[in-house]
């Protein structure tokens, strides 16, 4: 039994191994103007948040609709402390120079991301958390677009540069020059690795069963609440990572981009890999951004083929094939990819474990 | 049936492989066709697509290169912009034309710079778009100058209050309407701002208030959609005071709903139609014949040949790229990016040459009044700034 | 049993859902040590007397002493104070309304099973018991996470496979809960709430669809238990040879009203007893 | 004072009562299918875009039943294809499918129209201007409190008094126990759409007569918005759903008037927060007590 246990730990670390291998040198090969390495830098980013979503909605089974209200803030938070001094007059051109009158580095920017995300989702958590089901939804949907009001709030804008673009901070790009898919993998993967440690700890057991069942967890003397707020506050922790990244690969952050479509997305993406299962929302991140940015591309453009134009091909195109393949998901592969299992968990026999979605 | 999409997965993943021909040289298209944006998007794509037409080719170290327009939509978006930049980035472009609206400008730059392409905006007015790129440039006026020629020409118009009203969460418009603030109070004007939020429906209250607060003119840069709301509104108001905007309602929305109505709209634009100059009659005579051969082009064109300022910008963006390619002799963007501060170029919309931030020298706007009796622009004068 | 402690204590519980009265005035205590039956026709509000003392629901009035200590007290308030009129309305007026959630009562050491199976369904039985271990954990998130808590970690799995194989279910400890037949599943609920630590257990309808030789292996095996955890039970149940074989008193619930309490025998010769429920054919 | 907020309340009545016709549609679908409809906003502006295209080339005596029909059709056809199959799935799946299906209708209308803002067409007698006090608005914000308040009343006359009216508050009642009692819960279902997609259709008239540009999405955020009205009114509530349709559209553009727009969306997230904290039954719903 333990030489088993060993043996799978030596076998997942090197499989970890492998990917980070695969990552930096298909960088290295491709070099970075390739579409591939934006797949795989926004496809970790992606990863991480669809990751820290299913963990409130697969393994919580708290239906929230909040991620990117906590990405923003995440954001917003990495890319105010980190835009240099010297950029910050241009930046915050009508606010002369802005508030901020300081930078910090890029990783206590990341964990200041994580931290300002989750003290929001704590301030949030308390009245929202007592909510049921849908109304959980809707208002934690409602409270990502009052954040969003906020930050493009003129009054705050020396802060938040209001409605404008902030830019120049550091990106994925110039942070580790040719090794920006290691450097996403690497925090992606340590953020990841943190999230599986919780879910695997008596306090992930713990979440599970609240989201099995509420009223017999409670009867198990577990506290609904207190537990309930803890896997909030830790989603939208790395939520906020999760948004710091994804304003250091798109180089440029504004409020607007950061809508409720963002989180239906991201809910997508964690229904197709499968609600309570990490590798599957993990999976599922890459085959999503390689299929909307990069395979299904082609359909946005007329095609010739000889004399031949190819019907239906226009922009807008691709994201209808894209959707009606995620309809086909939702509605005829219910339990996504992975369903609620692991990728390390294939083969091992566990009960007839089927037929299960929640 | 699993099977069957991992098949269908399978063959997706092969379909980009597609193959590079010889002696073609890519230009990026940067450029909205959906979107808030994706009319003028279309127009600016319109303007590079005919200058293709009349030069499509270049001899570049006496070879001759076939020049390929890759096309690539950014949705009028900041977040889709940057994947749409990646993925012009990645099939290899030599240099970059676009984008209408400067937020997708700026949120594509980085893209631009990190893979060294040059990029070449074309009507995008925000200062930011250069001046937090070094790999971008532009051939147009900024928005400090335009704000300023928009408060100079309403100070013309007798105007000692002005109502300035912005969408939230837009670029441009908030942009545009601070340079409008800062000049016309240095000119010893008044103001009163306000902002909407996107998807506002009613523009009654606002006008009421412009009205109420004693508003000589209204400065409303924003996008056609809401501009076409506001005008209706001002018109059922019977609001005397003219109304005010920058180059985006220089469109054939604003044409249609001042038509018939007792409004009077002006806006600021580059380009004229009726420019006495040669190249810019040479060009507006062969646009318009381009565009009534080709009933496509048309209905992007907004269904008429009115030369849009942003045709002719686009036009002229692409022969500045020519230019730079033939001034680099190569097809690298490395060299093109080193090449383009050097450009040299009189097009359709003027001299064309950069300054230190890669901003063209551009000292004139044309100013335009939307004539509700004949449904076109009335090219009303040019304007500079004296400073 | 030198000397008589009650456990648990109901005192004038009225239980009101709109206009309709579930509990209607119920006083009752369990002694410690005692196996206590709650019994009554269906509807008659048994089940709803479990849910005001563990906390799902908060009593419309009257108090829940546990040990001596409130863990639900409340008095009618607005218009309800009219249907109370006199005594009863006034009694807890000086108290402070006091109501424990299920999570808190079960830390007190009240623990539950449910008339319906309320299993964790993704989980396996093992897992379903070793989730309820989590209660008397001394780690944080963070020493659980990092698993600084390695030595807890054991001991909470020691202790929940010790009780699957109490509970004659050591086998099946790695099969999903949900696929266990009826009886296991019974058995793992009662395992799982053991696995809280508790000195009152709650059993509802423990017997409900087991056959006669199932039920008679269960009674002994909640004497064996209840001898085995030092526990006080307080069950309801249909089924009345188990009752009246391993109960030391019964109260008799009808319209959430109790009309009787007393040792099997006294029960069984109660003619209000058998006129509102035993006369009544049973299934 | 008054003249200054005059106005301001036109704008709010009139998008309230807009909001309202919305509402009816969540309100209903929730009581009965217990599902948040993410797909209404867009089965609305699906409405206005069947309008722009329709009216190119029909009278609008023909275009606007005619809108009507297809918008029916449209949300029949969502029901039967993303929703039934799920009848018995988690509830979560069905509210999955939902924004599965908005995601498909919005990017299936930036396809078909190019993303671009499309001008709505000028309905005869709604587009008017008229004065009222000082302040000048469009006979369409008269027009739409007086509609609205006409056809919510014929709706809960409708279901008071006909019988499958009393079927759909048996399905809302107990999903279960109707259906034991032989009600034929698709047909109930089915019917509720077609009642909620038709109150659409007509709001989505009212509504882009006021906002003349159709985008694909649009619709979102009035979506979302009657969807607040409708917990606010007390979900299941018809008469609750239109109330809390016009405080907020009166609220909001009474935000507006004090000159915080920034805020106009947000507050009526922040009333839903705090009506679901403290009475979330909303105003006119009723309690019900999970059974354990």
């Amino acid at each position: 039994m333990k030489e088993r246990k060993n043996a799978r730990l030596i076998l997942s670390l090197l499989g970890v191994a492998a990917i980070y291998f695969l990552g930096w040198f298909i960088e290295q090969r491709s070099g970075s103007k390739s579409m591939v390495v934006t797949v795989l830098q926004k496809g970790a980013v992606y990863a991480l948040i669809a990751v820290s979503m299913n963990l409130l909605n697969g393994f919580v089974g708290l239906f929230s609709l909040g991620q990117a209200g906590f990405m923003l803030v995440g954001a917003y938070t990495y890319a105010i402390l980190t835009i240099p001094m010297a950029k910050r007059a241009a930046v915050y051109q009508y606010y002369d120079g802005g508030w901020v009158q300081f930078t910090v580095g890029v990783i206590p920017a990341m964990i200041a991301a994580g931290l300002i995300a989750a003290v929001f989702a704590a301030l949030i958590g308390i009245p929202v958390l007592r909510l049921k089901g849908d109304y959980l939804a809707i208002a934690t949907l409602g409270f990502a677009e009052i954040i969003r009001a906020i930050v493009q709030w003129d009054t705050i804008g020396p802060l938040t540069n209001g409605s404008n673009l902030l830019k120049t901070y550091p990106t994925l790009k110039n942070i580790m020059p040719g090794n920006s898919v290691l450097f996403v993998f690497l925090v992606v993967g340590v953020c990841i690795g943190l999230i599986l440690l919780i879910i695997n700890s008596t306090y992930g057991r713990a979440m599970k069963a609240i989201r099995d069942d509420e009223i017999a967890a409670e009867a198990m003397g577990i506290n609904l609440f207190h537990h309930k707020q803890m896997a909030f506050v830790i989603s939208s922790f790395f939520a906020g990572v999760g948004g710091a990244l994804l304003a250091m690969y798109q180089g440029s952050l504004q409020a607007n981009s950061f809508k409720s479509s963002m989180t239906y997305e991201i809910l997508l993406i964690v229904v197709i890999g499968g609600l309570g299962s990490v590798s599957g929302s993990v999976i599922a991140s890459f085959l999503f951004i390689a299929a909307s940015e990069w395979w299904l591309r082609f359909l946005d453009s007329e095609m010739l083929v000889g004399d031949f134009k190819v019907p239906l091909l226009a922009p807008g195109f691709r994201m209808v094939v894209f959707s009606v393949v995620i309809m086909v998901v939702v509605l005829f592969f219910r339990r996504g990819i992975m369903g609620d299992r692991e990728l390390w968990e294939i083969g091992r026999r566990r009960g007839a474990k089927g037929g299960r979605i929640q | 049936m699993k099977k069957l999409i991992a098949l269908v997965l399978a063959v997706m993943m092969l379909v980009p492989a597609f193959a590079l021909a010889d002696n073609v040289i890519r230009i990026g298209v940067f450029e909205p066709s959906t979107g808030d944006n994706g009319a003028g998007g279309k127009q600016e794509i319109l303007g590079i697509e005919y200058a293709n037409s009349l030069a499509p080719t270049i001899t570049l170290g006496g070879e001759e290169y076939q020049v390929e327009l890759v096309i690539e939509d950014n949705q009028s978006l900041t977040d889709k912009a940057v994947s749409a930049a990646q993925s012009l980035v990645s099939k290899d472009v030599s240099v970059v034309l676009g984008s209408y609206g400067s937020g997708a400008s700026m949120a594509g730059g980085d893209v631009f710079a990190e893979a060294g392409v040059p990029a070449i905006g074309i009507s995008c007015t925000n200062p930011n778009v250069t001046l937090l790129c070094d790999y971008y440039w532009r051939i147009c006026f900024l928005d400090p100058f335009q704000g300023t020629v928009m408060a100079n020409y309403a100070k013309e118009l007798g105007a000692t209050k002005a109502y300035v009203l912005t969408m939230l969460g837009e670029d441009y418009g908030v942009g545009l309407g601070k340079y409008f603030v800062d000049a016309f109070t240095k000119l010893g004007g008044e103001v009163v701002e306000e902002n909407f939020t996107e998807g506002t429906s009613d523009f009654a209250a606002y006008l009421n208030n412009a009205t109420a607060a004693g508003a000589d003119v209204v400065f409303a840069p924003c996008a056609t959609t809401y501009a076409a709301l506001i005008i209706d509104q001002a018109a059922a108001q019977g609001v005397t005071y003219p109304l005010l905007a920058g180059d985006t309602w220089e469109s054939s929305v604003i044409l249609e709903a001042a038509k018939g109505k007792n409004v009077k709209v002006y806006c600021s634009t580059f380009f004229d139609e009726n420019d006495d100059g040669a190249a810019a009659a040479e060009f507006v005579s062969g646009f318009k014949a381009w565009l009534n051969e080709n009933a496509d082009k048309k209905t992007n064109n907004g269904g008429n040949d009115i030369v849009a300022a942003v045709s002719a910008l686009g036009f002229d963006g692409y022969n500045v790229a020519l230019a730079a390619l033939a001034a680099a002799d190569s097809a690298d963007p490395a060299a093109v990016a080193e090449a383009l501060p050097g450009v040299d170029y009189t097009g359709v919309t003027g001299n064309i040459t950069f300054d230190e931030n890669g901003d063209a020298r551009k000292d004139m706007a044309y100013i335009k009044y939307a004539n509700p009796e004949t449904g076109a622009f009335d090219f009303v004068k040019t304007q500079s700034v004296d400073d | 049993m030198s000397e008589v402690k009650n456990v648990l204590r109901l005192e004038n519980i009225t239980m009101q859902f709109g206009g309709v009265v579930a509990i209607n005035n119920l006083s009752l205590q369990v002694n410690e040590g005692e196996i206590v039956a709650l019994i009554g026709p269906n509807g008659a509000g048994k089940t709803t007397a479990f849910n005001c003392v563990t906390g799902v629901y908060e009593p419309t009035n009257g108090a829940v002493y546990f040990h001596g200590k409130p863990i639900a007290v409340n008095h009618p308030q607005g218009k309800m104070v009219r249907q109370y009129a006199g005594e009863l309305a006034n009694k807890y007026r000086e108290t402070r309304p006091v109501v424990y959630s299920p999570d808190r009562i079960t830390a007190m050491g009240i623990a539950r099973t449910f008339q319906n199976i309320r299993l964790f369904k993704s989980q396996t039985a093992f897992e379903n018991v070793l989730i309820a271990t989590h209660l008397r954990r001394s780690s944080n998130l963070f020493t659980a996470a990092f698993r600084l808590n390695l030595r807890e970690e054991r001991r909470m799995r020691e202790k929940a496979m010790s009780l699957l194989e109490t509970v004659g279910l050591a086998e099946e400890a790695d099969e999903l809960a949900t696929s266990l037949p009826y009886g296991k599943q019974r058995r793992l609920e009662i395992a799982r709430a053991l696995a809280t630590d508790p000195t009152l257990l709650l059993l509802d309808e423990p017997a409900a669809g087991m056959n006669p030789q199932e039920t008679d292996e269960l009674g002994e095996f909640i004497v064996d238990i209840k001898n085995r955890f030092n526990l006080t039970v307080f069950m309801i149940e249909h089924h009345m040879n188990l009752v009246m074989d391993i109960s030391d008193r019964i109260y008799v619930l009808d319209f959430g009203r109790q009309i009787a309490e007393g040792t099997p025998q006294e029960i069984q010769q109660n003619p209000v007893v058998i006129a509102a429920y035993l006369g009544v054919e049973e299934e | 004072m008054f003249n200054q907020l005059l106005p301001y309340l036109l704008a709010g009545i009139s998008v309230g009562g807009q909001y309202a016709l919305i509402a009816v549609g969540y309100t209903m679908v929730y009581g009965i299918l217990r599902l948040i409809n993410f797909a209404h906003g867009d089965i609305f502006t699906a409405a206005g875009f069947f309008m722009v295209y329709l009216s190119a080339s029909l009278p609008p005596a023909v275009s606007i039943p005619l809108v009507i029909v297809l918008t029916v059709v449209l949300g029949f056809t969502v029901e039967r294809v993303a929703y039934k199959p799920l009848r018995s799935a988690p509830r979560m799946s069905i509210m999955i499918s939902a924004i599965g299906v908005s995601y498909l209708l919005q990017n299936l209308m930036w396809y078909l129209t190019g993303g671009l803002a499309k001008q709505y067409p000028v309905l005869p007698g709604l587009s008017e201007t008229i004065r009222i006090g000082e302040a000048t608005t469009k006979v369409v914000t008269i027009v739409t409190p007086v509609l609205t308040v006409a056809l919510v009343v014929g709706l809960v006359m409708l279901i008071n008094h006909t019988k499958i009216g009393m079927a759909m508050r048996a399905v809302s009642v107990d999903f279960e126990t109707a259906q034991l009692m032989g009600i034929k819960i698709n047909n109930v279902i089915s019917v509720t759409f077609i009642i909620g997609s038709a109150m659409a259709a007509v709001g989505s008239m009212l509504f882009f007569t006021n906002y003349t540009a159709v985008t694909p999405t649009v619709g979102a955020m009035p979506g979302l918005k009657a969807f607040v009205a409708a917990v606010f009114g007390g979900i299941g509530s018809i008469p609750g759903a239109m109330i809390g349709a016009l405080i907020i559209g009166i609220s909001e553009n009474l935000i507006k008037a004090a000159g915080l727009t920034a805020f106009s969306d947000a507050f009526t997230f922040a009333l839903l927060i705090l009506v679901l904290l403290f009475r979330p039954t909303g105003l006119f719903g009723e309690k019900t007590t999970e059974k354990v």
